[in-house]
């Protein structure tokens, strides 16, 4: 028995967060922003480097071939660094929609190009989790046509995987001819999501994916799981930079976290904080060893993450005061951040209806 | 109880629903910009002086109506203007303008009121500090009387519209040895001298609508003192208290509330509009119910002020409540628009020009800015239930 | 324009709170609970004598025809003294159900009587709010038969208006053959709610809510409306102990009130319970001078004051400390009053979804 | 990450469970009662010691089993009895059996803890007194040493079982000019002698499951002292962290989330299930989310023991979360049952015994007990996070 991460997965976060620690300091983000990029080139190509976009893709494939656990932990430490460039989409909901619903042929295709940074792939799903703006995604005769929104990873994309409206899902070429990409902005600007048309683009389908829900549904899990590890680590941050501050600022010569309302703000963050990681490290972990247990989990996980991040998001601003809500500490992009992980995937109350589901409710 | 506005009441009201009938065309479109006033504002702002709907209760010989003071006609002026969404007049900077009309020489309120109530000389205001925050009595800014100058050494923050501002008004230190309430003065200045520089402060919109702004020996005449030497944080307060009184604005609440309502009907997630799905409806429900008792608190206000009777605590919990409660419809629109609610500036499929995020950030702003919560929280439990302050604590413990 | 009580207004309520301050203190309330009695009998005669059971019957009919909000002050004061009578059921839901759907002769017969406390009326329309434990109520040839559930004040009750399935009203004397009546115990021992089998008991139809439901609904409002200024009233209270506890009590060598977190409770009990009045003082208000808004209000202060006043009873507990859960300062009667005024007549979750039906939402 | 146990492990936990089966009916149904064990409670124990399921790390000198501690064990004596709902066992009162352990002397642990452990001898606790609750270091319940005996005057409270006890352990002030953590002493006594005087105090549940206990010149031998003079305090914060480690225990609360799933899906409003109300089923997925999240955090918490380091911050939260939580859980089974959630004691219709009401009651009480929610965030504060302690005050300022 023993619920913990194993030195190797310290290290693993260690080594992540070390590196993002000196090439993607808040200042290399900004730039980011300033310049409208999401895919910053020397953060990315320390990613590729390090190994970890085949965390979840087979040794024989190019990757690594760790666990869910483990891409959970870059999660957390990418969320932690607010750092530009595509992940959840392309290393983690791709290769799992490859490996659930694809041939051999597609696998052994993209999966090492995927592990390598040679290929980045863009998610389409939303539709399947809550159709707002779209009138549905048609597969017939080999090609697409319809619109797809809120594709993540979608901007910076090689290529795409899209969920049609019976669910099944494919492979297509992001510069192909019949596909139409627009940027969504949103208030989030260290990654983009994209709406993409498609009018009869040759489209290559996962065969698994045909007439079996799973390899979607196993796509929108890990999204989700590792959406919610994503605002753990900038929840964390922000509760980190929340503390620091109100042992920092003095008012009525006093520094502000020796007044009871101040700490007992810190309290209540780090108090609701702090069993998210376990259930996200659960969570987690279940993908591997349990299944059967995921899917009501990596909803739990999504919508609780979301709740105690907003809050957090928002409590940690107040402790900053006046200073929080400027630009000056750049503590809104951390904001912001949680404030696109509680929608991606399925806002926090759309999330629970499907964890009552998954449980026979 | 009664509802009902008296006859004469009656009859201001729908004169005024008559001229903003007649003349909405000629008022300027959108949200009045920082800065320097349009010729078409300062048009606008001019016949409605002449009609007595802006600048109505100052003194005629300082460019106003000249009306005798009428709560609920100030109140009737506030309603139909936003009714008819039409742009509401002014009665110039609404923070430095009591001042100088109650403590300000003849001299001043000759040379300042006319052109600040006609839109030609614009206000910013010099009060926060990077240090002095929620305490602001602590502000270090300080001010030397050299011959028949201030010299002004300092740096205030929080400075909204100082790049376009004609004049400041300002806190600082003339007094260091007196204790810290009572070391302070009140200074008025043109802004267009050396030794100030403005350089603007980007907030987490992504908007510089406030300044920081540095003064390094900055000379401004003696005479630009509004009450005496080390009087400053009495000066001040009253204005405080007015720029205080406007966050939380029931009103405002109500027309969010119903934006929302709006949103709710028309957006659908697989077809169904948000405002059928039971848990955004729920939602949508308990903050119905809250902007309502924030509503009718806001009548009880009104009416205390009609009887000239402090209105107490119903008076003191409209920021704490009002902020909190503007943030949360925001968050709720946020929510069931979902993805959708994200979209920010000039994102395609943007809903209602991206308010709903903007108004979610400087909801969180004005929960912190003029008052903190935490600061609202001990003003309510001391001054209105009685507790008894933090004990003084030993210096250095 | 005034918004604001009355001279008259607030003497009526002084003169209700004042008589009930000195009769109607903790201790007669003890004694009322030690004896199982919802129907104190010397402050029953007080409040018959103070003429405020009439206070929304007509002039002719022996009441004093005033408003609702007169009748909302006094649900407030008898909140406030968690007096042990029969109040909102007999003098306020049943002549409503009387004025609205009786004829002229069951409005004289029993009009006068209840404005002078010769007869109780108890009010049964909980299965039309929400069916949980019966098979429905049924009218046939007179007489109805069937299972009424938490029939408000239907223990002291000499006489009944029970709804049947179809949402019409009748009479039916408490006492007759047919009629068996059990005491439903719950949290609150200050009032009576009872369990009414009816097996073909003689019943007189108000005949005006035979095809029309808005004397039903008339009733349930303004059942709503007075629970919810019960609910001000006993919140008002459990505030007020909770500041002046926290004045007095000390640890840490400094009043308790001192510290930040006990001053921040206390002020966000007043904070949230202040619009409370103000939205009670409205709704009451409408129901005589703008009818077409009461279905809505009702519903919202019913719920709203639900919340507020159930947060209030828990954090007035907690200000109080070890001292708040213990039976030696009473704070308990207060919090059990708020905790079965929230479930009656509609829990909030229903009631609000109800408000939103009454906007045609 | 091996949520999987060791074989050493599974072979204790699968003899456990053919125990439990063979055995469960001779155990003594529903929780044990306050105050002396019955003959079959004593029957039940003597066999669950004599196979290691109770006492299991006592010596076997003063009637334990005996054997090594083993974290583990623990948790799965713990897990597997909860599971089969049968009573388990207990090693002696685990507030002063600990203490005496570690800090008694020779004779008091031959005499006290044999009969403690086989529910011979009921103990109670005189920690708290009515001016001492959050601040307990303050108590002022005085013993005087007069020849060989100390003479104890004050009152206590909330010392539970009282009325039932044959034994006492107390704190109280010996050194009235020591600082005040160092001038208790920590004494154990017998209930039956003269000047205590026990009175019930019944709680909001309509219960007495306490009492207020009053000592008058309280005559009890010196020798009954654990530790030394004025090292009372220091003795019994070993114990206060005990009661509070088992205060917010997550098993317990996922237990009460499936009852409540149960309710929620078995209770009906006209036919529909209530687990199918949405504005109820959210809830419910909130706080199962939560539930979740601490369930984990036990796991963590009992890993880090393992590996005999300090759990910290998931350590620090488990109160403040877990008593919050579980009054959560009883609000929604109440709100979704509506009008029946609020009968209560004998009532017909009563849903689960009345176990809902009384449960929103008892949590709400032990969110105040033993530590209340704002003593906890300020330990959190402090000694999790380390933001410093409120500065020292002005006496009498």
């Amino acid at each position: 028995m023993e619920f913990a991460l194993s030195e190797e997965q310290v290290m693993l976060q260690d080594s992540v967060s070390g590196y993002l620690k000196s090439s993607c300091s808040l200042d290399v983000v900004r730039e980011g922003v300033a310049g409208g990029i999401t895919k910053q080139a020397d953060v990315w190509q320390g990613i590729c480097d390090l190994g970890i976009l085949g965390i979840i893709i087979p040794g024989e494939l190019g990757g690594v071939d760790m666990g869910f656990l483990d891409a959970a932990l870059i999660a957390e430490a990418l969320g932690r660094a607010i750092a530009p460039i595509p992940f959840i989409g392309s290393a983690i909901m791709a290769p799992v929609a490859l490996l659930s619903g694809g041939s051999e042929e597609q696998k052994e295709n993209w999966l090492p190009k995927i592990a390598s940074g040679d290929t980045v792939f863009g998610v389409g799903v939303t539709e399947q989790i809550a159709r707002r703006e779209t009138d549905g995604i048609v597969y017939s005769d080999g090609t697409l046509s319809g619109k797809a929104m809120f594709v993540v990873d979608g901007i910076d994309a090689d290529m795409l995987i899209i969920a049609d409206d019976s669910g099944a899902l494919h492979i297509v070429d992001a510069n192909s001819s019949g596909v139409t990409r627009r940027a969504l902005k949103t208030i989030d600007k260290t990654r983009a999501v994209a709406e993409i048309v498609f009018d009869a683009a040759e489209a290559d389908t996962l065969p698994r994916s045909k007439n079996d829900k799973e390899p979607l549904l196993k796509t929108i899990d890990a999204g989700r799981i590792m959406i919610a590890a994503d605002t753990l680590g900038a929840a964390q941050v922000m509760v980190e930079q929340a503390v620091a501050y109100a042992k920092e600022r003095k008012q009525f010569d006093r520094v502000i976290g020796s007044f009871q309302a101040v700490k007992h703000m810190c309290a209540e963050m780090a108090s609701d904080l702090e069993p998210c990681r376990s259930l996200i490290w659960y969570t987690a972990h279940t993908v591997n060893d349990m299944p059967e247990e995921t899917r009501a989990l990596a909803c739990h996980a999504k919508a609780h993450l979301s709740e105690v991040g907003r809050d957090i998001a928002k409590t940690a601003t107040e402790v900053h005061g006046g200073m929080g809500f400027t630009d000056l500490l750049g503590l809104h992009y951390w904001f912001k951040r949680v404030g696109l992980n509680r929608q991606l995937l399925g806002s926090p109350e759309l999330v629970r209806e499907e964890a009552a589901l998954a449980q026979g409710w | 109880m009664d509802l009902a506005y008296s006859e004469r009441h009656q009859i201001f009201r729908s004169e005024l629903q008559q001229f903003l009938k007649e003349h909405k065309d000629s008022a300027p479109k959108g949200r009045a910009s920082i800065g320097k006033a349009s010729d078409e504002a300062k048009q606008w702002q001019q016949l409605l002086i002449k009609r007595g709907y802006a600048a109505r209760y100052i003194p005629k010989k300082y460019g106003g109506y000249g009306a005798e003071f009428d709560l609920l006609e100030s109140h009737i002026i506030a309603e139909e203007f936003s009714r008819a969404n039409v742009r509401p007049g002014h009665s110039g900077d609404e923070r430095v303008v009591p001042v100088l009309l109650e403590l300000g020489t003849e001299k001043q309120k000759q040379e300042l009121i006319e052109p600040t109530v006609n839109g030609e000389m614009i206000w910013c205001q010099g009060y926060s500090e990077p240090g002095s925050g929620s305490d602001l009595a602590s502000l270090s800014t300080k001010a030397v009387l050299e011959g028949d100058e201030w010299v002004i050494n300092g740096q205030k923050i929080w400075t909204s519209g100082a790049q376009h501002a004609d004049m400041c008004f300002c806190l600082v230190r003339t007094e260091p040895d007196a204790p810290k309430h009572q070391g302070i003065s009140y200074l008025i200045f043109t802004m267009d001298r050396p030794g100030i520089e403005v350089r603007p402060l980007v907030t987490m919109t992504g908007e510089a609508i406030f300044n920081e702004t540095f003064f390094t020996d900055c000379r401004v005449p003696a005479d630009g003192i509004v009450g005496k030497r080390g009087e400053g944080w009495f000066v001040a307060n009253a204005t405080l208290q007015h720029e205080r009184g406007s966050l939380g604005d029931p009103n405002q609440t109500e027309s969010r509330l119903r934006s929302l309502v709006e949103l709710m009907k028309n957006e659908t997630i697989d077809g169904t509009p948000l405002i059928k799905i039971p848990a955004y409806r729920d939602r949508l429900m308990r903050l119905q119910a809250r902007m309502l008792g924030m509503k009718y608190n806001g009548m009880r206000i009104l009416t205390a002020y009609l009887k000239k009777e402090e209105p107490g605590l119903p008076r003191w919990i409209v920021k704490l409540q009002g902020c909190e409660l503007n943030h949360q419809i925001a968050a709720l629109a946020i929510d069931a628009m979902g993805e959708l609610g994200v979209l920010y500036e000039d994102s395609p499929y943007i809903r209602d020009a991206g308010m709903w995020q903007k108004s979610y950030m400087l909801d969180l702003g004005l929960i912190i800015g003029g008052g903190t919560a935490q600061i609202q929280k001990n003003m309510i439990g001391e001054r209105a239930l009685g507790l008894p302050k933090e004990p003084k604590y030993q210096q250095g413990a």
